[in-house]
């Protein structure tokens, strides 16, 4: 395959990008700890087990049942501001229905539908200095790239470069929004937290991708 | 500074703590599923509930203020994280379960406030029948996005009193409304505390800095400036509070100061002095006050101060009893 | 580290604290003299009144606890110094001011001891009708020779109340000396604290390690080892105190848990846990229990835990009625 | 004069000691860190500037009232246990009946009743690390010098010897009184806050009599 995923492979998205947050855990607290307070880290890593072991083969559900219950899962895990944003961007990719497998138009979808329920639930766009910043260009991208007919881990790397370089460009931004939102000026120099960790998240689905389409 | 604190696993705090919470106060509370904190004995059916949510590690608050007079149910979170819209909306249903309602107070925190509505969008497709309200009164943040700190207890207490007297969701949505329309809040740090699950500071302060402004959970303020006496920081922010209100002469005032954690009842009294004292010479009535530890930030030294404009019914409600863990009147 | 603090003059602590504290509970307490605080309405003419004196720097404690049910008289000293004489014997004359008794409870710290000791000569010189109680609880020290501790809180609730439904001067000294005789206390450190008024700390400790046996003020105790998780501490202390005191099978325990000042509510939660569900694997009744700040050492970082015997007479007087600014029960 | 002493006297022996125990309170509470609470100094300065005050020629009383009421007023001055004694040792030293002047003998008889009021209040002896370890010898060795008709400088500065080498003797002992009775032999090594501060009040009573003497 180079266009199709399954269940499988989504386990293995959410697998591989758990560790990478799980191991940079430290790194995202204490981006959090310049200007929140300094968790970042710990809930990160308490939804990514989370969705580690919600999302894979072993889930009987259909797709988007598997979404939408992991979505509603991860906010359970308590994981404050980004943990109900993570949550609801799981929840909105199980709005298209789907079947067993995707093929990349069909990811694209759903990454799609996560973002809107997203934006439904925060004001912040990019710009603002949050997540945002990494996720609306990376699903802009992956959606550019499914448009265009690149395969499944192309179209994943280049999502995964626009989450990074979006969440690099957070470091010249003043927060509006989340706990860093009353530090004003204050803000600016430190890459947010959040925006870090949704790069995090979408180099370890590509990561995942990679080494599964090389071997 | 290695962190010295009495802990187990990080990872199994929360229901740790709940647990020995519940087993300290059988009497009054007990838990409800996973880390909600509930009456042991309920209130009677067809009163208003209500629920409050937010994350752990300020004990007492919020859950030390489930009971009698003040909350139904606290929905608590991670250390410093707001719990998930499931647990929520758990609450929820069980504070409507007899085709009751429920009054839901959130403090005004990123994460809070998505959970809350999250968990408001659920209720109302469920056709729970809530209201919510949002809690904000540091000024040190932007009027229409403040904060919501140790103010919130105010409201609990005189909600919670309406409630208590059979007043309808409306009127208890009101009562609310006013109490936190009528308060305002400021923050003092000068040492910061560590997290109990990362094991790090929370924030970093000079020396002999302090600073105003500080949040709820050690998030950074803005105004940072060298250590003051007890009464030159009781000036500096009874000041700022006054004129944010619009406090007149003959006003009457509740005031609360809330130690983080580390500062010791000791300073707070200097400080109370120092407010009644100015209070006095403004002509500024000081109708009702406490003073302790309510809504801590782990061993953070600091304090939050709180004054609230008071009319009749707002006085009549603080004053009816309360039977709490950590707040309780006759 | 330099100190932070809220305070003025170092030299003028004590009474503006105290008029703090009399400020923030105008309905409950006031100030008689130089820094004795005492009952804003004075216990009926006939009835035994309770004494205590003790240095501040402890705050809630021993002031915190006067109020009906409880104290009719704290005589504060300066920060860890106990008062002098001189104003105890003021003390002891108001409480037996028409042909009244008084019960003076002393906690047993040299310089209390002296200054209770003087007292106790000048009240016979002068026909006083007081008797005096010296409570010592900690097991760290020497049988005969002990420490007392936050227990005084436990002899003041149960004297209190007997001395508030018209005991005489005699059951109320034996239900006081009862309550001492059944209770034993340790404490642990972990952080020291600064002294207020010289600005150091008061002890040392090593950044891993953590002090069971420490006095109250910070005095180092004997049993220095590394910091130990919630459990573990509370095993190893809950095992001496049991042993100390012979606790049986069945026997009623009452449990308090102190905090030093900077040690969160939320370890006391988990002591706590774990002290109650070692009772229960020993089918050791856990009869009451209090959790909290009742006597500190500035923002000391650490905790005492008191177990106490109960006969039905004591547990009836510790459920009664108490109104104190820091002990309140219905 | 060389043996006689008048309130004048008195009141410069307290002023001179009030200083020298000022200067040192840094000091003294350091050595009650080791082994107390770490506030000797603070409570010693506020006993001695109570006493600066209330001892002198502008007392009115006779000079065994101003001692009797200089002692019960220093124990108002919450002082601890170091308060209670040294107010015990004042107050006493009110016993014997005096004029407005004393000679030698009868400075040594108000000691000796100081001593003995301290002695009825707490059993520590010498060899007990605390204040006795100073204040016994220093009483004992004025009383010898008196007895043996030594002048009043001369026999001050022998007490005050004696006073510092029995402060001098307590590192070697294990404390058994007052709050550092608990700590066993972890009180060796470091001298007795309350006997070094005995040892400053008899150097200041020394060295203002000295200065008299010389001027
Ligand atoms: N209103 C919001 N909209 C979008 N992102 C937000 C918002 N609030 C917070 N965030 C993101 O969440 C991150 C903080 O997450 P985390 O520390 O886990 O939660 P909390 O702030 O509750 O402690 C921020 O760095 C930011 O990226
Ligand atoms: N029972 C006692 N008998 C004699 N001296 C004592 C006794 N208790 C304390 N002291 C002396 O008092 C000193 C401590 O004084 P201080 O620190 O002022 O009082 P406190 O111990 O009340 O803080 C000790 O170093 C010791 O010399
Ligand atoms: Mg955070
Ligand atoms: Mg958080
Ligand atoms: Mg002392
Ligand atoms: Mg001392």
């Amino acid at each position: 395959m180079t266009g199709c995923i399954s269940k499988a492979e989504l386990g293995k998205m959410f697998a591989q990008a758990a560790e990478l947050i799980r191991d940079r855990s430290e790194l995202l607290s204490h981006l959090d700890s310049q200007c929140g307070d300094g968790d970042h880290g710990t809930t990160m890593t308490r939804a990514m087990e989370f969705l580690e072991n919600a999302i894979g083969p072993a889930n009987r559900q259909t797709v988007s049942e598997m979404f939408r219950e992991a979505g509603w899962g991860v906010m359970g895990v308590d994981g404050g501001a980004s943990g109900a944003l993570l949550g609801s961007f799981i929840a909105g990719m199980g709005d298209p229905p789907s079947g067993d497998e995707m093929d990349c138009k069909g990811l694209s979808a759903c990454f799609g539908a996560g973002l809107r329920l997203v934006q439904n639930r925060t004001k912040a766009r990019p710009g603002d200095k949050t997540m945002m910043d990494a996720l609306v260009p990376a699903v802009e991208a992956f959606s550019a790239s499914a448009e265009n007919g690149k395969d499944l881990s192309e179209a994943m790397r280049g999502a995964a470069e626009a989450a990074e370089s979006g969440a690099e460009s957070t470091r010249n931004m003043v927060a509006r929004y989340g706990r860093a939102r009353y530090l004003g000026d204050k803000t600016l120099g430190c890459a947010d937290a959040g925006a870090t960790s949704i790069a995090l998240l979408f180099r370890g689905f590509s990561l995942a991708l990679v080494t599964k389409k090389e071997s | 500074m290695r962190m010295k604190k009495f802990i187990n696993d990080p990872k199994r705090l929360v229901p740790e703590l709940l647990e020995g919470f519940a087993l300290a106060f059988p009497a009054r509370i007990r838990l409800l599923g996973t880390n909600t904190v509930v009456r042991a004995t309920p209130k009677a059916a067809g009163k208003v509930r209500l629920v409050t949510l937010g994350g752990s590690g300020h004990e007492p608050g919020l859950s030390g203020f489930v009971g009698p007079g003040m909350l139904d149910y606290s929905v608590a979170g991670e250390i410093f994280a707001a719990p998930g819209a499931p647990r929520c909306i758990e609450a929820l249903r069980e504070a409507c379960r007899d085709g009751g309602s429920a009054l839901l107070i959130v403090l005004n925190h990123a994460g809070d406030v998505l959970a809350a509505n999250i968990t408001m969008e659920a209720a109302a497709r469920e056709g729970l029948n809530v209201k919510m309200v949002l809690t904000g009164e540091d000024i040190s943040g932007p009027v229409g996005d403040r904060r919501g700190l140790v103010g919130c207890v105010a409201v609990y207490k005189v909600a919670g009193a309406a409630a208590e007297q059979g007043a309808s969701l409306d009127s208890c949505f009101h009562v609310a409304e006013r109490m936190n329309r009528n308060m305002r809040t400021l923050a003092v740090a000068v040492r910061t505390a560590t997290h109990p699950a990362t094991g790090h500071p929370i924030f970093e302060l000079g020396d002999d800095e302090m600073e105003i402004g500080m949040g709820q959970h050690g998030e950074a303020g803005t105004g940072r400036m060298k250590l003051k006496t007890a009464d030159e920081t009781a000036e500096i922010m009874l000041e700022k509070l006054l004129a944010d209100l619009g406090v007149q002469q003959g006003d009457e005032l509740l005031v609360l100061l809330n130690g983080a954690g580390a500062t010791t009842l000791m300073e707070l009294y200097l400080i109370f002095r120092r407010v009644a004292r100015l209070l006095e010479s403004k002509k500024i009535k000081l109708a009702r006050s406490a003073i302790g530890e309510f809504i801590t930030t782990q061993e953070q030294a600091g304090f939050q101060m709180t004054i609230a404009r008071m009319d009749p019914e707002l006085i009549r409600l603080w004053d009816e009893p309360a039977d709490a863990p950590f707040f309780f009147q006759a």
